[in-house]
């Protein structure tokens, strides 16, 4: 692996090869300008805040050695030892720089952040104009977030920030960061068309766990490619990859498949002012008859879950938060169609069956046109599945495709769909916490979707409205308002209250489905194992990490072993 | 079809003949359309020979014969001798692919029906000649000298066209250089198929005289072909008729002109308007000459002939000596001579005052 | 000068005006213009919306406030002194893009029409000459074959079979990771191996077609006068073939040749997206996703620039090769 | 010579064409049998025409006649084949099924459940009506503009031929791209003609150089001198002799519609929504892993033999279609009396347009 | 007013501009043809001779309205028929009708039929023209009878034969019919019968003559062979005009034209015209200095035929002829003119 098929042999010293699905030469490291950001060098060329794990749901301290909440308060304190590959000294004011930027450029914790101050050479303090809830803060300041932006190389910006806010958006925004300053163990040595070359730093603290030179990722356009790749050797890791359980039979042993939750998966956004579609009944009935483990079978059962519950909660978190209360969960039916519940809801809401259509109490056809991007090939087999058993419901239900960016630029924010293929988790590590996917759901997605939900935050099309569902008792009905109760949560630091809302939302979202969940993406991370390198076995917990081949050789985890 | 082979149509004559095909027939489809059908011709050294009949019927077969030079697929049989020197036989349609190659244009060259489409359209004329040259080992130098004159004979600016793409050349002077490359490795016989058929009669006459130049100047034998039986009448020593795949009359050209005696030779020439012969009686031929797949049998020419038998039908005429030097075949060609007046012969023989 | 030469200019350069003014209008209509783009990109990292807007009244290039003849009139100010403007989606200027990445693409579909051509004159010559013979009768049924094969099929089978079975050739890319550009016999190697694929694709499916036209053209010349009189004038068959078929066999196929080069260009943007070859091509289909209009325009232009200068060179120079033509005469290219 | 009569003719506003002096002194009645020609002649020169003749000419050469049965084959498929074999649906059988394995899809399922077969033989009927429209579209404007530019000369040749020069200076994948970008077609008709947008240029530009030589011919001449209108003497003198190429080159277009449909379809710059093969190549390509794993090849292959079988049959109709419409290969297959004059067949050559 | 002519032509010159080539940037003027007058009465027949190229095919089609002059006027019954054309004319006649009474008979048969369409359909076009009323019906009568009138019997199997399955005599019958069924006043005959066999020449002479009377038309007859210009100009009573660089060197009936040529260019041609009687008389020197006719592009100063004229004088060279009409003819030779400054020069050189 660490040789390359026709390179040039002199270089003996070990390294490590990974894959970047974009192209090396035109990635630039300055977070705050749009334009090709990167995706995964980054965590190998700075260091993490901290480290979110998957299996312990806690953070681990990274460069950011020890945090303290103090309700309007978060102080932290930057790890010891930490320097930037020119040499000098990783120092608050270097992560108050940072934090500072992102003020301007729309961080979340702007919103209630206050000030930003450093009372020595390695604390930060922020301070909150109110109190906000600890899980929250922690995972807004602390969840992927890198030291990346040094004071000297940004400070200016900064400075234009504050003086004259416009010019300062723009001039970070157009600045291109190409020759990074690195923070990580491993600094930037060169780049290329079809790689990037980064090698190890010795003043790193995490250096010596290290055993290998170099940290190259090579540029695999398509799935194809990379997963070629990695059967034949030609690359050692593969952040994330989808392959397809068929494929998967065909790797050599010694490809290991890391799996962490995503926290993300294929959902269907209705959007609300349709006139069927912003008819509870007709969602429910959607939901009612996709047959998730069918799809989740047609698409690849190796790298989906089917979500038992459809509410804003990841899988794997449902049971712990919605604890003896998920009994009273309507599950719509994982692994089959429920026909006879979907007929009954919509015959009850004044829908009829006309020559084996669903119409509307005025005759109108409901019709389905459900969008997706066109070149996500999962997203479109499952879509393909939920269509034909729409269809065989009676639903007129047909596949739109649109380019993802068309989607994005045009689609979401006008709100011109109908039903739109879309992610209906907040993605993770965030979204292991309720609060922010039930967020996502009821009142803004962080798609930038109009779809009208009446709960919906003004800037989605909604009014932050109350929402009437029957009471989760069993009788009766329930008023309540999810804008108001989540924002209750987000300032709560009584963790009874947190609960309490968090299943209220969930009862919500599960009565009301403000989005219709299908699916749940498993993450794919692959490291090759075997003789060349020595990692730790795929459920490990400190491979429960995003991405572990990216995290793994600052533990020491990741050691090469032969040639 | 009858055959009667054994008519060599010039056996008396046969003096010294530099050409002498004997039987030679031309198939297509298998064998099964003749499209020259058992010809015995004599051409001797030095004369021009005169080929004349309507189109179809088989003259330009009869030049690519002397060649073997047939195009695909025909099948040529019977005996074509080349005697470049008297008592010296060369049976061409026996040779080597290189011995072929030598006596095409070193001995025998040939002028096709077409002079537009004879010269490759992206060479200049120039590199016709040398290349012609360099193909038989000829000095290129003397060669292209022997070009320059030959292209003055022809009444043309040697250096204007041999620096001319063909097309740049009016059809004409097209036909000029080409009888000039076709001369330029001083061959015996020259074999011309309608070398004029594409210019006004103007410049038919004006090449006709410069070839009669040619001839005496380089010692050339002739063979002329055309369907334009006036055209030649004055150029050629003797002229053979040709219908329907065979030859039908031959003998000196005053003969043939001023006595016919095969009745299609004497239709003929009644088709022909003349200047001098009065208008009422100029005749059309009857009737359409035949396809090669379904010639009459017996005389071919029957169907179409006001003196035909019973004899006619059945049987094929064989070369008959009207003279020693002249053969019609034709049973009746001594009642043709009677029965079929030209509407010429009374008129003048001499009205040429004019010039 | 001379009048036919700057008319034909004239012609050429207007065209690509013409043809540049139309595609900047199209472009403009497309869906979703790349601010919109823009904006769900930020939106989608989490950016405030009002933030976003602030960012994107304040972003450079296009003005969505200026009127659209406003926008022509610089775009057309900055073409003349050789600016395609900026790309959005790679933040550099697009003629530094298609300065990366015309080479390649030229490379592969130069290469790819010029085997073509020297494929389709050999073999066809070859199958006119011995016309009607077994290897005439197999030669065209495998045109055919092939030319009912899209290059992008042949292109995902031969990747399939050499790529990915027998590994024995890249299934993309321009060069190794460990190459880089530069006067090396590795580089050059290299780059062959990574073209090789795609060339094989366009050369296999693109010949069938020219080598059938070959056939026909030379068995025409084959059965004319003056082959038959060149013949009888005891020339070489060598010379014959070269001299006589093949010059003029050819000639018809001239124009086609450049033409096709130019049209090749075009097609590059399937071809090099299936073999994800970063060319011309490849940036024309990304550009086209993101709606990124100058780099969209920039790859618009050099192609249609290449065709009217295949068609400019082929019409200009088609009077050199052909005596026959003055350059003036109606006889042009297509 | 004669006095002039006509000119009183002329004095008095009377017609004066249409004389009755030749009839007075030659009748036309002289051949004495009547003719009487009904509307069922009528027919049957029509079927002899443009059906059964063709169609014999066809037939006979071996190309053609493979050429019309494939597509006679996809035309089973997109019509009555279409009409009777399931549609494709997920799960309709079980998952990933190899090929041959069972009849409820003979050529295997994808790893959803859909019928490979049933697949292949729903993107049919589209894909021919692509085809057809597209090919029909790409013709006939380049006749219509060809024939016009090059008969009528002038201002309008100037014209028309910057527009058609501008038009083929287009680089047309890409502009169509942009425009299904931009229209985001479904309807199959839509798409053959936005395929084909500036494919005419070419093809008018060849016809238009044809036209310029047809209208020197003398029978063009003749109808001119006659005082035929000149619509009239393009439809009949004119376009009939550019049928052949014509034809081809509708085959050709027709071939290029296949190629870029499926091509755009398998890029998804196509919407996804129909059946096409393309789709089912990328589904196979990129969703079941076609490439890298090997079991799923079949699904790669299925949808390749049907394009390059449809292309194969338009390629092998073309080869011979130039044949269809030339009297003396009609003639002599009907048996009708041969030349008389000359006996080459003009055979057209048939250009090649990608 | 009966005194105007059917066809006369007035001082028509016809220039043909050919776009500059690759190395020469100045256009060139072709002058095919070059001050030339003439006229066609009812019932004519007027002959063309000349040597290839020199102008014969457009001045026919000049007088038949094919061709617009580009100085001069074209007559028909005394109206200009390009004023006509574009509605510039008070004469009240259409464009539609001269076009119809100015018909064509081309070279090559083969080619002036449309080899897509049978002979019916070629012969019903004219029908169509001319008699719009007639039924499908009637229209085949009338074309199965003029088909038998002009020898193709059975009519209808000719009829539905397509034209290249008619032979070239054939061929040139149809062409014929077509134009006739037009009803037409003149027919140009460019060289019809150029391309048919030798035999079938006088047949075909004696079938336009023959129908020349029926339909009563007028020809003008082009072919560069003075003996079928004879024949015909003869039996049609007529006249025969010599052509040279695109101007009349003389005029005259066939007759007097043959037997007392007056210009020096009328006897080379008579020369040039194979004649059977002559077989025994040894051949001629060339009558002419040179072979190549002048470029029409370049045409030499003073008389046109000087540079070849086997009796050119210096004062040829410099002094263009002007046309000396006589009884029934014209001459556009000093020669034809006893007072003339060419009597008192000096014969040119032989290389000009
Ligand atoms: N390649 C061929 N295959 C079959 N028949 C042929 C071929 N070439 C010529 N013929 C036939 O052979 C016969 C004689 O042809 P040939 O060319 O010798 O006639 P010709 O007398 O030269 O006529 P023309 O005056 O028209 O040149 C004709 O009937 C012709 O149809
Ligand atoms: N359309 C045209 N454009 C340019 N030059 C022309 C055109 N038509 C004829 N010419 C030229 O005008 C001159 C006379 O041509 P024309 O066809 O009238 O001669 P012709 O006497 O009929 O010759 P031929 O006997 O060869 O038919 C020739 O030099 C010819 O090249
Ligand atoms: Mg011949
Ligand atoms: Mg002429």
């Amino acid at each position: 692996a660490n040789l390359v098929s026709n390179g040039n042999d002199d270089n003996e010293s070990p390294r490590h090869v990974s894959h970047v699905n974009q192209v090396p030469a035109d990635i630039q490291w300055n977070s705050s300008n749009p334009a090709n950001t990167p995706q995964i060098t980054n965590r190998v060329l700075f260091d993490p805040f901290v480290k979110y794990n998957f299996s312990t749901g806690k953070f681990i301290p990274y460069a950011i050695s020890e945090w303290n909440f103090g309700g309007d308060t978060f102080e932290l304190t930057v790890r010891d030892g930490l320097t930037w590959s020119n040499g000098d000294d990783v120092t608050a004011s270097d992560i108050a720089t940072q934090l500072r930027i992102g003020l301007y450029t729309g961080e979340p914790y702007a919103d209630f952040t206050e000030s930003i101050k450093t009372p020595d050479d390695s604390t930060v303090k922020l301070q909150f104009d109110s109190t906000v809830n600890e899980q929250i803060v922690t995972f807004q300041i602390l969840a992927d977030r890198f030291v990346h932006q040094k004071e000297s190389e940004f400070g200016t910006y900064l400075e234009t920030l504050q003086n004259d806010e416009q010019k300062g958006l723009k001039q970070l925004g157009d600045f291109a960061y190409q020759e990074p300053i690195a923070s990580g163990p491993f600094e930037h040595d060169s780049v290329g068309q079809e790689q990037l070359r980064l090698t190890l730093r010795d003043d790193h603290p995490d250096a010596e766990k290290i055993n290998f030179d170099e940290y190259v990722f090579e540029y695999r356009e398509s799935n194809q490619q990379a997963q070629q790749a990695l059967q034949n050797g030609a690359i050692d890791s593969v952040f994330s990859l989808f392959v397809q359980t068929d494929i998967l039979k065909n790797f050599p042993k010694k490809v290991t498949q890391i799996q962490t939750p995503s926290n993300w998966g294929y959902g269907l956004y209705p959007n609300h002012s349709d006139p069927h579609l912003g008819d509870r009944a007709v969602r429910q009935a959607i939901q009612y008859v996709i047959n998730r483990a069918q799809v989740r079978d047609n698409v690849s059962p190796d790298s989906k879950t089917a979500p038992e519950y459809p509410v804003g909660i990841a899988s794997d978190n449902q049971t712990e938060w919605l604890g003896d209360a998920v009994d009273d969960f309507d599950t719509y039916g994982v692994d089959s169609a429920k026909t006879k519940q979907a007929t009954t809801v919509l015959e009850e809401a004044g829908y009829q069956k006309q020559n084996g259509t669903w119409v509307d109490s005025d005759g109108k056809t409901v019709e389905l046109p459900i969008m997706v991007p066109s070149d996500w090939s999962d997203w479109n087999t499952a879509t393909d599945t939920v269509v034909d058993q729409l269809t065989q419901f009676g639903f007129q239900a047909t596949k739109e495709t649109r380019s993802y960016d068309a989607m994005l630029g045009n689609v979401f924010p006008n709100g011109n769909f109908v039903i739109v293929a879309a992610g209906w988790l907040y993605g993770a590590p965030q979204g292991s916490f309720p609060y922010f996917s039930l967020y996502h759901q009821l009142v803004k997605n962080n798609d930038s979707v109009t779809y009208n939900y009446p709960a919906a935050d003004s800037s989605r099309g909604g009014n932050r409205a109350d929402v009437t569902v029957p009471a989760r008792s069993g009788s009766g009905t329930m008023t309540v308002n999810p804008a108001e109760r989540l924002s209750e949560l987000a300032g709560s630091t009584d963790e009874s209250t947190v609960n309490e809302i968090t299943i209220e939302q969930a009862w919500v979202t599960n009565q009301d489905l403000p989005m219709l969940p299908v699916l749940e993406k498993v993450e794919q991370t692959f490291i090759t194992g075997g003789e060349e390198w020595d990692i730790p076995k795929p459920d490990a917990e400190v491979a429960q990490v995003q991405w572990a081949n990216t995290w793994l050789p600052r533990q020491g985890e990741m050691q090469y072993t032969g040639n | 079809m009858m055959s009667i082979s054994s008519d060599v149509l010039n056996e008396p004559q046969d003096r010294d003949a530099i050409i002498r095909m004997d039987d030679v027939s031309v198939t297509y489809d298998s064998g099964d359309s003749y499209v020259l059908d058992d010809v015995s011709l004599a051409i001797e050294r030095n004369e021009i020979i005169g080929i004349v009949g309507e189109s179809g019927s088989g003259k330009s077969m009869l030049a690519s014969s002397l060649l073997d030079a047939v195009p695909d697929p025909g099948q040529l049989s019977g005996s074509v001798e080349y005697r470049p020197v008297q008592d010296q036989n060369v049976e061409v349609l026996a040779l080597e692919d290189s011995e072929l190659r030598a006596l095409r244009w070193e001995e025998i060259s040939m002028v096709f029906q077409g002079a537009m489409s004879s010269f490759n359209p992206t060479m200049k004329i120039k590199e016709h000649f040398i290349e012609t040259l360099e193909a038989h080992n000829a000095p290129v130098e003397t060669g292209l000298n022997r070009a320059h004159e030959l292209l003055e004979d022809l009444y043309l600016k040697p250096g204007r066209v041999l620096g001319s793409y063909p097309h740049e050349l009016s059809g004409g002077m097209q036909q000029r250089a080409l009888i000039a490359l076709s001369l330029v490795l001083e061959p015996d016989v020259l074999v011309m198929d309608e070398p004029t058929a594409a210019l006004d009669l103007l410049m038919q006459q004006s090449i006709l005289l410069l070839l009669r130049e040619l001839r005496e100047k380089y010692d050339l034998t002739m063979v002329f072909i055309t369907h334009d039986l006036p055209l030649v009448a004055s150029l050629a020593d003797r002229l053979a008729v040709m219908y329907a795949f065979e030859l039908v009359e031959l003998g000196p050209a005053s003969e043939v002109i001023n006595t016919p005696t095969h009745p299609y030779t004497r239709a003929l020439l009644n088709a022909t308007p003349n200047l001098n012969a009065p208008l009422s009686e100029m005749r059309p031929v009857k009737g359409k000459s035949p396809a090669p797949i379904n010639v009459p049998s017996g005389c071919s020419y029957h169907p179409r002939c006001p003196l035909d038998t019973e004899e006619c039908r059945t049987n094929h005429p064989p070369a008959d000596p009207v003279t020693p030097e002249h053969t019609a075949a034709c049973f009746h060609w001594e009642e043709a001579r009677t029965e079929i007046s030209l509407n010429y012969a009374e008129t003048g023989t001499n009205d040429g005052d004019w010039r | 000068m001379n009048s036919y030469y700057l008319k034909r200019t004239v012609r050429a350069v207007l065209t690509v005006w013409i043809v540049i003014t139309i595609t900047f209008g199209m472009i403009r209509l497309l869906p979703g213009g790349p601010l919109e783009q823009l904006r769900g990109k930020l939106l989608r990292q989490g950016v405030s919306p009002s933030r976003v807007n602030a960012m994107i009244e304040s972003y450079q290039n296009v003005q969505p406030n200026q009127s659209i003849l406003e926008q022509y009139y610089e775009y057309m100010t900055a073409l003349l002194t050789g600016d395609l403007g900026q790309s959005f989606l790679q933040k550099e200027p697009v003629t530094a893009i298609i300065g990366d990445a015309l080479p390649w693409t030229v490379f592969v579909m130069v290469m790819s029409t010029l085997l073509i051509f020297v494929i389709a004159i050999g073999w066809g010559a070859l199958m006119a000459y011995w016309e009607g013979s077994t290897f005439d009768l197999v030669s065209s049924s495998a045109s055919i074959l092939f030319a009912a094969v899209p290059f992008y099929v042949l292109g995902i089978v031969l990747i399939i079979v050499f790529g990915y079975q027998l590994e024995l050739l890249p299934t993309g890319h321009r060069l190794s990771p460990t190459v880089e550009p530069g006067l090396s016999l590795l580089f050059v190697l290299d780059a062959i191996d990574h073209a090789i694929l795609p060339i094989t694709s366009m050369v296999l499916t693109g010949a069938g077609l020219q080598v059938l036209a070959m056939r026909g053209n030379a068995i025409q010349v084959l059965g004319s006068d003056f082959v038959r009189v060149a013949r009888l004038r005891g020339l070489s068959d060598r010379r014959i073939s070269v001299r006589y078929v093949a010059r003029n066999a050819i000639l018809p196929m001239y124009t086609g040749f450049l033409t096709l080069i130019g049209f090749n260009l075009g097609g590059s943007i399937i071809l090099e997206e299936v073999f994800s070859y970063p060319g011309i091509g490849y940036y024309m289909f990304q550009a086209l996703e993101a709606r990124d209009y100058p780099l969209m325009m920039g790859i618009f232009l050099i192609i249609t620039v290449a065709l009217v200068m295949a068609v400019y060179i082929a019409d200009l120079t088609y009077g050199l090769i052909d005596p026959r033509v003055k350059s003036g005469d109606s006889r042009e290219a297509y | 010579m004669k006095p002039t009569d006509s000119t009183s003719d002329a004095d008095t506003g009377q017609p004066t064409v249409v004389s009755d002096g030749p009839e007075d002194t030659f009748s036309f009645e002289t051949s004495g049998s009547t003719v009487e020609v009904t509307w069922s002649d009528r027919l049957q020169d029509f079927y002899e025409e443009f059906i059964y003749k063709p169609g014999l000419v066809a037939w006979d050469d071996r190309r053609t006649r493979i050429g019309a049965v494939i597509m006679f084959v996809y035309l089973l498929m997109g019509i009555p084949g279409a009409w009777f074999y399931p549609a494709p649906s997920t799960n309709q059988v079980k998952r990933g099924l190899g090929p041959f394995e069972t009849l409820d899809a003979p050529l295997g399922s994808t790893g959803s459940g859909e019928d490979v077969l049933g697949m292949v033989i729903h993107a049919t009927p589209e894909m021919l009506i692509m085809v057809v429209s597209g090919g029909i579209f790409a013709t006939s404007v380049a006749v219509l503009i060809g024939t016009v530019a090059g008969y009528k000369g002038g201002a309008v040749d100037r014209a028309l031929t910057s527009f058609s020069d501008v038009a083929m200076s287009i680089p047309g994948l890409p502009l169509v791209m942009v425009l299904a970008v931009v229209f985001r077609p479904r309807d199959p008709v839509l798409i053959g003609v936005l395929l084909t947008i500036n494919y005419w240029a070419g093809l008018g530009r060849s016809i238009r150089s044809q036209v310029l030589t047809l209208r020197e011919e003398s029978y063009v001449e003749a109808a001119r001198t006659m005082g035929v209108s000149t619509p009239r003497i393009l439809l009949k003198d004119v376009i009939p002799n550019l049928m052949p190429f014509v034809l081809v080159n509708f085959a050709n277009a027709a071939r290029y519609v296949v190629f870029a449909s499926v091509g755009l379809y398998y890029l998804g710059v196509l919407p996804s929504s129909v059946d096409n093969w393309g789709i089912q190549l990328e589904n196979a390509y990129s969703q079941e892993g076609a490439l890298v794993g090997g079991d799923a090849l079949y699904q790669l292959i299925a949808p390749m033999i049907a394009i390059m079988g449809i292309a194969l049959g338009l390629i092998l109709l073309a080869q011979g279609l130039d044949r269809v419409f030339n009297p003396r290969v009609r003639t002599r297959l009907a048996g009708e009396s041969e030349a008389t004059a000359e006996n080459e067949d003009r055979e057209t050559n048939t250009e090649v347009n990608i | 007013m009966s005194t105007d002519p059917l066809l006369r032509l007035e001082d028509v010159a016809v220039h043909f501009e050919n776009e500059a080539g690759l190395l020469t940037d100045e256009s060139e003027v072709v002058q095919a043809v070059d001050g030339l007058s003439l006229s066609i009465e009812e019932n004519d027949v007027v002959s063309l001779v000349g040597e290839s190229g020199c102008g014969k095919t457009t001045l026919g089609k000049t007088a038949i309205g094919l061709q617009r002059p580009t100085a001069g006027r074209v007559t028909y019954r005394g109206h200009d028929i390009w004023s006509v054309r574009d509605g510039e004319s008070d004469a009240d006649l259409s464009w539609q009708e001269i076009r119809q009474s100015l018909q064509i008979i081309h070279q090559d048969p083969g080619s002036s039929l449309n080899p897509n369409r049978r002979i019916l359909s070629i012969l019903s076009e004219p029908l169509r023209q001319v008699n719009p009323e007639l039924g499908t019906s009637e229209r085949r009568e009338r074309i199965y009878s003029l088909l038998e009138r002009v020898g193709m019997s059975p009519a209808q199997d000719f009829a539905d034969r397509y034209p290249h399955q008619l032979s070239g005599g054939e061929q040139q019958r149809v062409v014929l019919s077509r134009a006739l069924l037009m009803n037409p006043d003149v027919i140009l005959a460019d060289e019809a019968i150029s391309a048919l066999d030798v035999s079938l020449r006088v047949e075909m002479m004696d079938l336009m003559l023959e129908l020349q009377a029926v339909f009563d038309t007028s020809y003008i007859f082009i072919s560069h062979d003075l003996s079928n210009a004879r024949y015909f100009t003869q039996h049609g009573d007529g006249k025969i005009g010599v052509m040279y660089l695109g101007q009349l060197a003389e005029v005259g009936p066939a007759e007097q034209l043959i037997e007392d040529p007056q210009h020096p260019y009328t006897s080379v041609l008579r020369w040039a015209t194979p004649d059977l009687a002559a077989v025994d008389t040894p051949p001629q020197e060339l009558p002419m200095r040179k072979i190549d006719v002048p470029d029409p592009i370049d045409p030499p100063s003073g008389c046109r035929f000087h540079t070849r004229c086997p009796e050119a004088r210096e004062h040829c060279r410099q002094t263009d002829p002007k046309p000396v009409p006589a009884e029934e003819s014209s001459v556009r030779c000093f020669r034809a003119q006893s007072t003339s400054p060419y009597w008192d020069s000096e014969p040119l050189e032989e290389n000009d």
